[in-house]
Order: C-alpha cells, then structure tokens, then sequence
C-alpha cells in the first residue's frame, strides 16, 4: 500500500450513471488485476473504495457507479484536480490458478476490474470469454473494450432490448476451465451454482480503513476469518461459506 | 528526557503518541508503512480469552466528522495473540506494548491479564470495561462503580504491571466510576471510549449497522472526550490517558492541558494511515508556536 | 392532512418542523426574514419564573461540526415574555406555540407553567429538566428518573397542555428516564438536548467558555441524538420529539424513520437563519426521491 | 440582515498579517458605517464576523487580520471565488450624535469600521481628527487612505518606530466635540478614562449566530441586557458598565 496524489487527467460520463476517470499518478503499489484503492473526498470522513480498471506505470483508470454522495462529488470533478489515494489495496486476482481458457462474468459496476483481469489473461496467450450483465440496454458499457483486447464477449440485459436477455448465468459458454466474477452479491450466489469449475469471486463490504486494520469488513471462510479488504477482495469459490 | 518525553506509570515514553486499540491491529501491517518504533507506544487490538468472530457485517457506517463501528471485539484470542501475533510484532517494535483486554465476566478478565502478565513484551494492560457483563444482565461493567472495580481488583490481583483503566463515556457520572477505579487499585485511566451512536439507511430502512447501533468516533466527539479528560483528571491522582477524535498534535496539546500524560490516536489511523507519524513529526512545530518547551510541563496546565 | 403534516400530542402540524429553543428566540426577528408561519410551530426561548442574565461571556466556542454554548438561560422571566414578548410573537405568528420553561426547583417549574398555561397562544409545554437542581445539590433533574418525574408530576397538576419533557444526552440509561417521565403523566418527549463537551484555547491554556463547559450541539452529535430517540420511541408509547443536529431533509427523515413524531432543528438556524424553511421547502423532493408518500406513515419506520 | 453570495474582486495584503478585500455584491442591506458582515467559510462550523470598512452600491471591502484558521483560509482566497455571506449586522455609529468636530480613535483591527464612518462624518461636513494606535511601525496601514478623505490624521506606534510613541490615548487632540473608537478592551478602557466628552465604542465578542438569535454575546448596560451582535457592536460611553 502506498499513499499518493494523483491528477485526475479525464472524468467522462459512460452511461447516465457510470463515469470513467484516469488519474496519474504513482501505480508503484499495485501488482494484480481485481485490487483496489481507497479515495479520499472533501467534507467526507471515509474513503471511497473502487477496483481499478486498468493501470500501467503512468497512472490508471477507475469505472464508477453514482449512488451517493462520494461517488457524486467524484463525479463532478475536473481534469487538473487532485486526490488523495491508498492504492494497491487487496490481494486481487491471481491468474496463476487459470488454465488455457478463461470465462469472466461481470454484472453492472463488478464489469470494470474484470478489464485489467481479461489484458491480463490474454498478455498471458489466454483464452478468455467475457459475459457481461446489466439490467438494461441503456447501462451497456464497456463491451468493444473487451471485445478490443481479443476476448470472445456477451452481452446479458435484463430488459432483453440489448444482446441475450436474462442474467450472466443465462448465457454461460459450453467450455472454459475456470471463472473469475465480479458483481452483485445475489449474482455471485447465482454464478456458484451455475458454474461447473473452480474459479475467484471478488466481493464488496463497507470498509472502514481499507487497509485492514479495522477488522470492519470481515467474513467467515473455509479456512478462517478473512478481511475483504486485505485478504480479498478476491476469494476462491472452494473457501467462500455462502450466507443464506 | 527529550522535549516530547513523558512518563506513563513509570515507564518513560519518547512522547505521548499511542494508537489506539482497534484502529492498530497488531501493529506489524503498519511497520510495512513506516517505523513504529516512532510512537510512545501503541495499543493492540482488543483481546480476549477466547476467540471471536464478532458481530455480522456491515459493522461500519459513515457520520459527519465521525463513523460508528459495531466490530464486537474480533480477535484470535490470547493464547493465539501471544503465540503468533506478538512474536511477529517484537520483529519490528522494540518498546514495551500496551496489551488492551476485554471480557464478558470478572473471571475472563482476570485469566486473559494473568497470561499477558508473563510477557515482557507488555509494558501495561490496558482494560477495557465497556463490554456487557453477562452475568449481570449484559450491561457494560463501565457504567457500574462496583462491577469496574470488580475488574480493577480483580486484575491486579494476578499482574504486577500497570493497569489502565479505559472508560466507557456513555455514563451520566464519569467521574464516580473513575474514583472506585483509582480506588480499588487502578494504575491509570484511559478515556474515552466510543459514544453510542446509530444511523438509518434511507433507502432500505434499515439500521446501516448490522448490530443497529454501534460506537460513534472521529473528531465530532473531541469535545465529549476533552471535557471528560478535564474532569477526571482533575478528580483522580493517577495518570490519565486521553482519546477521542484526536487527529492534529494541536488535539494533543489541548488533550495534555485538560489533564492527559498521554494520548491515544483511534480513528484518524483508519483514514491516513501515516497520522500518528505525522503528529509526532508536526509536534516540535505547534510547541514552538505555544511556547511549549517540554511537554511534561503543560500536562494538566488548565485548572 | 397534507403529505407534510403530523399530529403533536392531539394538536395538528402542518410539517413537523420546529425551530429548537434557544436558537430562534421568541420568533419575531426571524419573521423579518422569512414568514415563520411556514413552521410546524416553534419552541421558544427557555424561560423562567425570574428574570436571567445568564452565564459569563465567552459563551460560545467553535468544535469540528458543532458549537459549545453556555448561554446560562438567559431571559426577561415569564411575566415579561407574557407581557412584552408574545404579545410582538402574536402579531407574526398565527399558529399555537411551544413554551419552552427551564427553573431551579420543582416549584419554580410549576408556577412558571401555570402563568403559561392561561395563554391560548401556546400549544404545548416543553419541560427542560437538564438544569441543575438546586435543592439537589445541584445535579440536573434530568440525570434522575425520580427527580424529573417529580417535575412532571408538579407541572401537570398545573396545566392542561400537554407536556413534553425536554430530556439531557449526559445519561447511562436515557430510557429508564423517559419511561418515568412517561409514568409521571408527560404527554411526549423530546430530545436531545446538548451533551456536555468543553474546548481549551491553546494560546491561553484557558477553557474557551467562561464557564469553562458547556452544551455541545450542532451535527456533530447526530449519531448520538438518533441512537437516543431510536431507544426511546421504542420504549415509551408518548410521542417523542427528535433533536439533535438535523441540518437536513434527510436527517428529518431519518430521525422519523428512528421514531420521531416531529423534528427540532437548533444550530442550524444560527448558521444559516432560513435553514429551517429551506428544510421544508426542500422536504417533498427527498420524500419523493425515498418514496414517501405521507411523513406521518415513516415514524417509527424502523423496527 | 440579507444572506447573499458575494465574489471577490481583490485580496490584498496591507501589512504582513493584515490583508484588505474587496467583495461585490448585494450591500442594500447595511444603512450606517461601523456594521458587520458574517462569513460562511468551508468547513469551518461557525460564521465569521468581519466588520465593514467600507461600502457602496456595488460592493463592500473588509480590512481583516489574520489570527486563526478562519481568517487564513481567507487570506488564501482569489479573485473570482465567492462568499456565503449575512450582511447588514449590527447597530453601527450613530453620526447624528456628533457635534461639528469628530474624534475617531482606532487600534490596530480596530481601525477599518472607521474608515467608512470618516467619510460618513466628512460627507456631513464634519472636521475629523482620526488617531490611529498601532503595535509596531510595519503594521501601520490606511494612514494616507484617512487623509485622502480630508480628515486629520495621526499615527501612534509601541514601538515609536514610526508616528508618536505610545498609544492613541497619547495624542488625543485639545479639541473635539464628540468621539468614535474601536479597538482592543484594553484600549478602549483607556479611551474612556482619557476622554472628556461623549462618544461611542465598538466592542467585540464570541458570537454564535451574529443576528441575535442565540445570546452568546450578551453583556450588561446601564439600560439592560443588550446584545453585541445586534444591539451592538456599538454602545454609547454612558450606557457602559466596564468590566474591571
């Protein structure tokens, strides 16, 4: 974990409700795909934790969701304006475990860290098939992004107006060797049951520090009490005790 | 002595810089951030007899100038933390720690300080009575006279190290329960602990707190914490820690002048992690613009 | 009934917005800025039996989020609000008030009611027990469930208004108080009222407030004030007031949702005197963004 | 009293700690010179009260000293930036009170309401004597600004680097008919003992709200309790009870 300034080089609007910012700055502290970093905002006392997108050594990209006031502030900021960051939080994906053909499942604002995650496995002469969720056309993001980076992509849309009609679950490849998924916690549980192989789900808490101090986030694992800010946010699907 | 040195139930501090139990872990995840052989000492995580999982999440909630946590004490429990977690702390801290106890009975109190006592690792055991007492109906040992002196006599009973006393503010006579502490053979008292707080999602309509209600901090309850510090400092003879909301060393003169020798920083450590650094190395600076020349000398300098 | 409007122990509110006492004096000077007939209603500043200069000045200090004051009650007593005051309220107030009435005894509370009682232009009683008692040794009524009973107790002999008791924060068990209030015949209560909070100005190493403490307010003490009215409306069958840092629409409806049948906005008024219109102007856009159709169906909207 | 937005046309520095800023905006609401403004400032909980030195239709400049994290932050601020601001507060000096020759009595923060109250008396065809007290000779300001307007102007400093040394109570002309002061209560006692004739004071107090809503400012007057903030800040030397 480092703590750096970084300057917000572009913040532009993906969708009515979904914003895509690049910040550079001091990437030094992240070593996966799926981590996280922990923003610091004016006139709020916590940090607003977000998965990166994407980084290189130059800075990084964030893709955020408004729901409230940290990620609305968030958005209305200006390239030029700096923020504060804890950056390279989490243990994030480990591509390691992966074998010839990767399947990513995103839903909604669970697509983005699955960007760096899929240049990753593909960097690596991976397979990867990407499904990605939302409810509606109108929420579509992100779709040629994927597609760019070589991975065969499906879009799901609960309203049926944009791509299959359905959940992620619905539209599920016939063969991959391992999954990673990102999204909604009711998704997750959905995509537990719908896949046949091992693979890595990413989850979201509210923190208190991030950084795993506080013990704010915690959950119960096969293997013990982990910290979904510092020993996940990735879990593997062999460890997760599911809550009914 | 140096300028920012006190001393703590007579063990010298090269200042009066402690991290707060709960907001510190263990200590070693914030040596990978700088050297905290730069603090006074620090306090780790609440521990207990047995392990503990805690209260179900979400267990964090944001308030203005403040949050409420509902953690409920998780912890691996004292035969772990003196198994794993203090050997990897005397890796990389070379002071004596402050070991922060809790527990549900007398009993349990008493055996967790008995197994800290033997470490020479510990300097003081900081004792938490904010916790319910299950034998007697569940209410907080801090908010009973007799059942915080319970603990007090209890634990000194099977240590020969100080034993501070951390106080629960959510009392209508702070006061009254730090006197029976003094009384019944307390080294020190540290104050405050969390204010009970609450907030309601608007959107489900729910408790944001999975526990509904949980311990507010930040800097929204330094007024609280200074007034409290005030009043028992000047009601006890025994050195006095004080806490809450404290983020700027000027919120350490202030915490010194209303009667603490020392002070614990919780909160601000979730926020930036580098905070009680950064006290310690703005401290010289807010001195020099009071005029302060040694720290000892301004301890309790209010009437 | 409006989609705003509550009823207040039998009487009807067109929202349940109420300046708090204290902060918007007896009405009049906030009517230069804004027609306070938009108001549910408004407690007016506490009064006594005699005439009071107050505390000392400095009486107030700034905190993160919130202020000290120690204004000490200070008013021209209750035959001179009754002569002087009201009479200049009820040429620009048009619906029935809230008598906020603080004193130093139990005797001293029920004359200063009973004058109240005769005039049609106040509504309701708001009992303020947090002054200390004087024949008590000084300790507040309100820390005592016998003693703030035996003030309700002595005020309802003396009026057929209804009676709502003003409770303080600085208590271990905020419930078993309101439940004896409740039991002495209290028609409601409200709260809370400022916790007891102190600051030190570095340069003099003197506390800021002549005083040297004083109540703490402002939104700050949110967390506090929603915890204490949750655990109260959910253990008395009296409508309860929620005060307490409300600065929003959104803490209105929060404090609802916890169990408030109408909301007191205090310091919020000293920092921007139209805040309490601009809540109720604003209060039908967050209603509709939180899908409420009528505010009096969300009180006690949490379980 | 009005609560409008202002925006700042200049803030300058005068001396090393005390800076001058122009503001325009809505000034309808002040009718007198020695009346204050209440400035919101973010994330500062408490207003700032600022006296005005001077003001017209189009705006208004404040002379402020920089002693705490209020009036740094204000120090800080640019041209363009605006201020949440109540305007109008307070009584003011009462001119109408003034015979032919007025004797205005400043030090230090407590000479700029007086500069908007010599050109009130001036336009009313007054003579001025104006006696400016300062600390040391580089904290000296508006010396020349008061004798632009036509008054008489002396200068005292502590340290007697500059002007005469000592206080304004060491310069006092032989004659006058009347007196304004403002300053430090230190001063402002000895204004008192030193004067022969009537005048008016302008105190300074902690205030919560600054428009009489909250009693924080209370004091005792020969005629009863008034309040600095609004029946204040200016109170006549006979209704004056000192503080010993």
């Amino acid at each position: 974990m480092k703590q750096c300034i970084f300057t917000i080089e572009k913040n532009i609007a993906l969708t009515e409700s979904v914003f895509e910012m690049r910040l550079l700055g001091d990437t030094s502290a992240f070593s996966r795909p799926g981590q996280f970093l922990n923003i610091r905002l004016e006139g709020l006392f916590l940090r607003r934790p977000i998965s990166v997108c994407d980084y290189d050594e130059n800075g990084l990209t964030i893709v955020y969701k408004v729901v409230g006031m940290g990620t609305a502030q968030l958005s209305r900021m200006h390239p030029g304006e700096t923020l504060d960051l804890l950056t390279g939080l989490g243990n994030g994906y480990d591509t390691a475990k992966c074998g010839d053909h990767a399947l990513l499942l995103g839903g909604g604002v669970g697509v983005p860290p699955l960007y760096g995650l899929c240049k990753t496995l593909i960097a690596e002469g991976k397979q990867v098939s990407v499904v990605l969720g939302f409810n509606t056309k109108e929420e579509v993001f992100y779709e040629n992004e994927f597609r760019a980076l070589g991975a065969d992509v499906t879009v799901t849309t609960v309203d049926g107006l944009y791509g299959i009609k359905g959940f992620v679950t619905d539209a599920l490849p016939e063969r991959y060797d391992y999954f990673f998924t990102c999204g909604p916690e009711p998704m997750l549980k959905a995509v537990d049951k719908a896949t046949a192989t091992s693979g890595q789900f990413s989850f979201e808490e509210r923190m208190g520090c991030g950084f795993g101090a506080c013990m704010g986030c915690s959950c119960k694992t096969v293997t013990g009490f982990k910290r979904i800010c510092k020993d996940g946010p990735v879990l593997e699907k062999e460890e997760i005790l599911w809550e009914s | 002595m140096g300028k920012l040195s006190v001393e703590l139930c007579g063990i010298p501090l090269d200042n009066p810089i402690i991290p707060a139990s709960g907001t510190f872990g263990y200590g070693y995840e914030f040596a990978e951030l700088y050297d905290i052989n730069c603090l006074g000492t620090f306090s780790f995580k609440g521990t207990t007899l047995h392990p503990r999982f805690g209260n179900p999440t979400p267990r964090i909630a944001e308030c203005t100038a403040g949050m409420i946590n509902a953690v409920g004490l998780q912890n691996p429990g004292v035969d772990a933390v003196i198994a794993e977690e203090l050997p990897k702390l005397a890796k990389v801290f070379h002071k004596p720690v402050m070991a922060n106890v809790s527990g549900f009975s007398v009993e349990e109190y008493a055996e967790t300080c008995k197994k800290l006592d033997e470490l020479s690792q510990v300097g003081w055991l900081e004792v938490n009575v904010s916790c319910p007492n299950v034998h007697g109906g569940g209410m907080s040992f801090g908010v009973d006279p007799v059942a915080a002196a319970s603990v007090v006599k209890a634990v000194k009973a099977v240590t020969t190290k100080p034993v501070i006393v951390k106080l629960s503010p959510n009392v209508t006579d702070i006061v009254a329960i730090a006197k029976a502490c003094e009384d019944a053979g307390a080294d020190g008292i540290s104050l405050i602990n969390t204010l009970l707080g609450m907030r309601i999602d608007l959107r489900t309509r729910k408790p944001i707190i999975a526990n509904k209600m949980g311990g507010f901090s930040g800097p929204a309850i330094f007024p609280v914490a200074l007034r409290m510090v005030y009043q028992v400092a000047h009601a006890v003879s025994i050195p006095v820690i004080g806490m809450g909301g404290v983020q700027s060393s000027e919120d350490v003169i202030e915490m010194m002048l209303a009667g603490a020798t020392a002070v614990e920083v919780g909160t601000a450590n979730l926020i930036d992690p580098f905070a009680c650094k950064k006290i310690i190395d703005d401290l010289p600076r807010v001195m020099q613009r009071y005029h302060i020349a040694s720290l000892a000398d301004i301890i309790k300098g209010v009437d």
